[in-house]
C-alpha cells in the first residue's frame, strides 16, 4: 500500500490557487495543520488569529459575510470545545460558508486528552446546518476540497495529517453523501470511518477466510447521513451490524446508524465499538487503538459475539494480514 | 487605507434634532413599557443619544431596501431557505463607501428598533409588532430582526464578526467604516479582549465601536457584579483608541465618533441608565429589566412619565 | 392540576441550610434563573462570576477540588455552548462534583437562538463522567437535589422556572435512573421528558379514548439511560415507539432509544418528535410547540403514522383534554 | 487574610544552589533531546530559573506523598475508579498553611518533570518513561503527571482553577498560597482575562502566576502572530499586581515572587528561549519544538552543547 506524505500540504495549496476567496485562518498551529507553506504561497490570504479560538471562529463568521470562503485550520478540540458557543451562533446558525478543518480527531496524537478530539463529530452532527466529513485515506484528504465546495453553509473536516496510506485509488475521490462498499458478504455488517477503515480492513480479510461473510462499508460523509450503500448494508439481513469509530460511541457513527435503523424499523442488532463515556490519554496511536478496542483484533471479537460462536482466529492471522505498508514507526512527538 | 466617514463632527451636526431623536426614541420605548407592563426601559434611557448620534448623524447607510415593515419570520437562514431576508436591509444595502453597523447586545432591540423608527428606517406601526409571536420584531434581535445583521443576543459575539468584516472590507479596498454598538457587561467576556488584541494587531483602522457605559448589568451595578473599570486604560493597553465621553452629551459622542486615529477605535459612552428618568433609580441596583409591580405602579410611572415630557 | 410557584426557591434555600459545602455560582442572571433569595440567604457561599462564564467553569471545578458543591447557576446554552472547553476539561474530565443547574431548556423562552437550549441534553450525553437529568414538573424540581446528591462527579439538570405544573405527587420525587411509567397499552410507546410530558398527557387521554393503548413513559435521566420502565415499554411490541423532545431529534430521548433499541435488536419502528436540525426563534411557547410539532396534535399525527390509520381526533378534542389548570398566559418577556 | 509563605527572598535564598538546579533542569532535557531526536527544548532555556526559583525556594510544598516513581497510567478520574492518584501528589499533600502549585502550559511538562527530578520529588530514572505507552509520564501532561493536578492541555484554564481553589482556600481560613505557572500565549486567550478580572474583584490574594515570557509560541515570535504587548500595563489595568523581572536572574525572580501586595501577582518573567544555549536562535522564529533534521545536525547541537556545559 501507497504511503503519501503530507497529502493536504500541496492538494490545499493548488485548489486555492484558482478560489481568491479561500483564505485560511490559523490560531497558532499553522505548521502543526500543514498550512505552512499555503501561507507562504498566498501570504495575503493568511489570518494569523493566534490562540484565541473564540474570536476566530466570530472573525470567520464576518469574512464569509464578506464572501470569502475562511478556512480555519486548527486542532479540532479547539474549533468544537473551545469556542462552541462561537461556532453555533457566528456560523452555524447563520449558515455561513465556513470550512472547519479540524486535526487529531480521536485518538491519533500521544497529546491527550486535551488534544484528543474524541467527541467532534457528534457534536457537530447535533449543530443544525452543518455538513460534516471525515477523511480517511489520503485519497480523501486530497479529493475533500472538491466534495465539499458546493455545500452552501458551514462544513466540518475531520482532517488527517502526515503520513496516510491510499487506502483508496486516487481516481475515486470522495463524493458528498456516497460511501463506498469495500466488501459483501452475508453474515455480518462494518460500517467504519476515518482511520477506522484501514484497521478493518485488516480484519475483513481474515473474517472471509474464516468463513464470515463481511459486507464492509466505508462513511465519509457522517451529515447528511444514510444513502442507498449505507441502508442497503444497514438492511442486510445476517447477524447484525458494526460500527467502529475513532469517537466515543455516543452521538457519532453508531448512533446515527441505531438513528437510521431505529426510524426504519430495522431489527438487526447493532454493536458499537469506540470509546465508552470516557476520555483518553496520551500514548502512541497502535497502543491506544488497542487499549480502546479501535482494532482488528475488537472487530473479530465483536463478529464473535454477532455470530454467536468463536472464529478461531489468532492476533498472529491479524498481523500477518497486516497491509504491506506500515505507518512510520517513530512515534509522534511534536504537535 | 480606510478613509474618512461622511461629513460630520460637531460643526455640521444638527444637535437639537438629534436630541429630539433621542427623546423620540425614549417616548417610544416608555409607551411600550407603559402598554406591555414593562420592558427594556433604562437601555433606552441610557443609550438614547448614543442611537441618536449613530442614526441621525454619524453612520453613512443607504436607503432601506424593500418595504419599512419589519415582517414576519422568513425562517432561519439556510441553504434553500430562499425566502430569507437579513435585518441589515432596514441599515441600507452594503457599499463600498458605506458604512455597515452591527447591533451587539441584543437585549437593546427595543432600542434599535425605536431608533430606525425616529429616523424613518422603520414603519411607525412597527413597535407594536414588538415580541409578537410569528413577527421578526423579536425582543432579543436575531439577523433577521430590523437593523440586526448578526445573532448575538449571546453576547460579545458581535466584535469579532465585525472585526472579519472590517478585514474583509479591507482586503477588497473598501473606505467604509464597520461599527458596532456594544454594552459595557460584553467587557467582562473574555472573547471581547481576545477580539480588541485582533483588531489592533491588525491595524483594523475601519472598525469603530461605541460602548453604552452605563454601569449596569443584570445583577445590579457592575461594581457589585463584576468590576471592568479602569476601562479606558484596559481598551489602550489592548491597543485600541479609546476615547471616553459624556453619553448623554450629544456634541461629545459625535466628535467622539468622527476621531480621526489609525487603531480601532472604542467610544466609551458615560451613561445614566435613568438619564430624564430619575424616579426609576428607587429599583437600584436592579434596572435591566422593568416589571410593575401592581397597576397603580404602572400608573404612577406614566404619570411621571407624562409631566417630565411636558416639561421637557 | 397544581401549578406552583418558583418552587426552586424555597426547595434550594431549604436543602443548603444543612449542607455547607454547597456554594451558588451565578454569571449574571441571579435572578433570573431563581437563586436571588438564596444568596440573600447565604452571602457568604454566592459567587458572582459576573458575565464570564468560561472564568466560571474553571473557577467551579477549583472550588469542587476544594470539597465545595458548586452549583453554577445560568442559562443553559451559557453553560454547554459558551464553556465547553472548559466544562469539559476543567470539570468532566477531572470528574468533580459540580453541579450545572441550566435553564430555558429548548423553546421554553421567548428569547430566540441564542437563549434556547436545543441541544443541551445531546451535548450532555456525549460528555464522559457525565449525568444528565431533566425536570419535568414541580415535583420533580423540588426533589432532583436530593435525586443527584450522591452523585460522584458532575451533573447536568436541565431546570424549570417560573409557573410549573405539578404533574406528578409530591410524595413520588424523582429518583436517579427510575423513569415513570404513566399509562399502559399495547398499541406504541410515547416516550417523554421535561415539558412534553404535559404536553403527552393531553394526548395519550384523548387517544385511549379513541381506542389506541397507548404505554406512556416519563423520562427524568438521560444518562445514564435505561431501567427496567423503559427496556419494557421499548420492547413492548406494538405498532412501534414515539419521543417527544424539546431539543433537536439527534443526540437526545429519540437517539437514546435509538441506540438502546438497536443494541438489543429491537426491531419496532421509532418515531422521533422534535426539533430536525434546526435552531427555532423567538416567540411563545405554545406558539412555538405548535410550530416545532411538539404538541398534542403532533403527537396525534404521529401516532397515526404509525399505526397505519386515521384516528378521527380533532384540534378540539384535544382542546377539550386540556388539563384543568393552565399556565399563566401571560407572555414572558423579562429573561 | 492569606499570610506570608515561608522565608524566603534575596537574603536567604541560596542564588547558586538555584542556579545549579537551573542548570541541572536543562541537562536533563537536553539529555532527553538528543536521545530522542527532539523535544520541547526552548521552554527548558526560558523557564529553567522559574522552575528553579519555584522548587528551589519560593514555594512551600510538603514532602511527596508515596513513591516518588511516576508510576503506571491509572485510568482517567471516575467515580470508581479507587486506582486514581492525582500528580499533585510531588508537590505534596495539600495543607492549609502550605502553597499549592498549579501547572498550565502543559506542553512544558518535560520542564517540570525536570525540575522535580533535579528536587528529588521525582525518582531519577523518571525522565526515561517521558511520552512512554502507558506510563503517566505524558508529553503533554495531564492530571495523572508527576507534579501536575490539573488537566491543562488546553490552555489558559488552570488560572481559573487556581481562582477556585484560592476562593476556597480563603472561604476555610486557609494561609497557604496558590501558584500557578503560566505561559505567555495564554494571555491571548480570552479566559485568562476573564480570571484576571474576577481575581482582583474577588481581591484573591493568595493567588499568584508566574509568567515565563518568552515572547515566543508555535507559529514565531509572539509579535508577529499576536501581539500581547504592553503586558504590564495589561494586567495593572486588570486588577492585578503586575512585576517585571529578568527572568534568568534568578535574585530578581525570588524577590518578585515575594512581592507584598494585596492583589492578586503576576510575575512577568521576561526570558529568552535560547538561554545558555544561543545556537538554537538560528531556528528563529520556530522555536516551539525542535525536532533535529538529520543525524549531523543532533551531533553537532551535542557537541556544541558539551562545550558550552564544560565551559560553565
Ligand atoms: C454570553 C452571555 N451570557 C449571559 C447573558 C445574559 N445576559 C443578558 S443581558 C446581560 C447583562 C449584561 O450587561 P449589559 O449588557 O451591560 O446590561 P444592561 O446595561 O443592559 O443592564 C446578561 C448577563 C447573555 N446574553 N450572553
Ligand atoms: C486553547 C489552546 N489552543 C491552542 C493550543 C495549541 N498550542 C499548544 S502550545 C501553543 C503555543 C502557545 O504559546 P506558548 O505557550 O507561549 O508557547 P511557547 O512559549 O512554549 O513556544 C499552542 C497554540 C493549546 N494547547 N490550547
Ligand atoms: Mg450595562
Ligand atoms: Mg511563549
Amino acid at each position: 500500500m501507497e504511503i503519501v506524505s503530507r497529502p493536504h500540504v500541496d492538494s490545499f495549496i493548488k485548489w486555492s490557487a484558482t478560489r481568491p476567496e479561500v483564505l485560511v485562518l490559523s490560531a497558532d498551529l499553522t505548521n502543526s495543520c500543514e498550512v505552512g507553506q499555503w501561507r507562504d504561497t498566498y501570504p495575503d490570504r493568511f489570518v494569523t488569529a493566534a490562540m484565541a479560538e473564540q474570536n476566530m471562529l466570530g472573525v470567520a463568521g464576518g469574512l464569509a459575510r464578506e464572501g470569502f470562503v475562511p478556512f480555519i485550520h486548527t486542532f479540532a478540540v479547539f474549533i468544537y470545545r473551545r469556542a462552541y458557543d462561537q461556532l453555533a451562533m457566528s456560523v452555524a446558525y447563520p449558515n455561513l460558508k465556513v470550512r472547519l478543518v479540524g486535526f487529531l480527531p480521536g485518538i491519533v496524537t500521544p497529546g491527550g486528552v486535551t488534544h484528543q478530539a474524541v467527541e467532534d463529530v457528534a457534536m457537530m452532527r447535533l449543530t443544525p446546518n452543518m455538513t460534516v466529513v471525515e477523511t480517511g485515506d489520503a485519497t480523501e484528504v486530497e479529493s475533500v476540497l472538491g466534495a465539499i465546495e458546493h455545500v452552501d453553509g458551514p462544513v466540518y473536516v475531520r482532517m488527517l495529517r502526515g503520513e496516510i496510506p491510499r487506502l483508496f485509488p486516487a481516481s475515486e475521490p470522495m463524493v458528498l453523501r456516497r460511501s463506498r462498499l469495500l466488501s459483501e458478504g452475508d453474515d455480518v455488517t462494518i460500517i467504519t470511518a476515518g482511520i477506522t477503515t484501514e484497521e478493518a480492513l485488516r480484519a475483513t480479510r481474515v473474517l472471509h477466510s474464516a468463513g464470515v461473510g463481511v459486507t464492509h462499508v466505508h462513511v465519509s460523509t457522517h451529515k447528511p447521513f444514510g444513502d442507498s450503500i449505507l441502508a442497503e448494508a444497514i438492511e442486510r439481513p445476517g447477524h447484525g451490524v458494526i460500527t467502529m469509530e475513532n469517537h466515543v460511541i455516543t452521538g457519532g457513527l453508531g448512533s446515527a446508524v441505531a438513528e437510521y435503523a431505529a426510524e426504519n424499523g430495522i431489527g438487526g442488532r447493532l454493536v458499537r465499538l469506540g470509546l465508552r463515556d470516557t476520555y483518553a490519554h496520551g500514548a502512541s496511536r497502535p497502543y491506544l487503538m488497542k487499549e480502546y478496542g479501535l482494532d482488528a483484533g475488537a472487530l473479530v471479537s465483536a463478529t464473535e459475539r454477532l455470530v454467536g460462536q468463536p472464529l478461531g482466529i489468532a492476533e498472529s492471522d491479524l498481523e500477518a494480514a497486516r497491509l504491506d505498508v506500515v505507518h512510520s514507526i517513530a512515534k509522534a512527538e511534536a504537535l | 487605507m480606510i478613509g474618512a466617514g461622511p461629513p460630520g463632527g460637531t460643526a455640521t451636526a444638527d444637535i437639537a434634532g438629534l436630541e429630539r431623536i433621542a427623546a423620540g426614541i425614549r417616548r417610544r420605548v416608555f409607551e411600550h413599557v407603559f402598554r406591555h407592563n414593562g420592558g427594556y426601559l433604562s437601555q433606552a434611557l441610557s443609550a438614547g443619544e448614543i442611537f441618536a448620534a449613530l442614526y441621525g448623524s454619524v453612520l453613512n447607510l443607504g436607503p432601506v431596501t424593500g418595504d419599512t415593515r419589519p415582517g414576519r419570520f422568513p425562517g432561519v437562514p439556510a441553504a434553500g431557505n430562499t425566502a430569507y431576508r437579513s435585518g441589515g436591509r432596514f441599515n441600507g444595502a452594503p457599499a463600498p463607501d458605506r458604512d455597515r453597523f452591527l447591533f451587539s447586545p441584543a437585549h437593546y432591540a427595543i432600542v434599535l428598533y425605536a431608533a430606525l423608527s425616529e429616523v424613518g428606517r422603520l414603519h411607525d406601526s412597527a413597535m407594536e409588532e414588538f415580541n409578537v409571536d410569528g413577527s421578526t420584531m423579536e425582543m432579543i434581535g436575531a439577523e433577521h430582526s430590523p437593523g440586526v445583521e448578526t445573532t448575538t443576543g449571546s453576547l460579545a459575539q458581535a466584535l469579532s464578526q465585525a472585526a472579519g468584516i472590517a478585514l474583509g472590507r479591507r482586503m477588497r479596498g473598501e473606505s467604509g467604516r464597520t461599527w458596532v454598538f456594544m454594552s459595557d457587561g460584553e467587557f467582562q467576556e473574555g472573547q471581547t479582549w481576545e477580539t480588541l488584541a485582533f483588531a489592533s494587531f491588525h491595524r483594523l483602522r475601519g472598525l469603530r465601536a461605541v460602548v453604552d457605559a452605563n454601569g449596569q448589568q443584570c445583577d445590579g451595578a457592575m461594581v457589585d457584579v463584576g468590576n471592568i473599570e479602569p476601562l479606558i486604560d484596559r481598551i489602550t493597553s489592548f491597543g485600541c483608541h479609546a476615547v471616553e465621553v459624556d453619553g448623554h452629551d450629544i456634541a461629545q459622542l459625535v466628535d467622539a465618533m468622527a476621531s480621526d486615529t489609525s487603531k480601532p477605535l472604542v467610544v466609551v459612552a458615560r451613561t445614566d441608565p435613568t438619564h430624564t428618568f430619575p424616579r426609576l433609580a428607587e429599583r437600584a441596583p436592579l434596572l435591566h429589566y422593568l416589571r410593575f409591580t401592581s397597576a397603580a405602579e404602572r400608573a404612577s410611572y406614566e404619570a411621571a412619565y407624562a409631566e417630565l415630557s411636558g416639561k421637557s
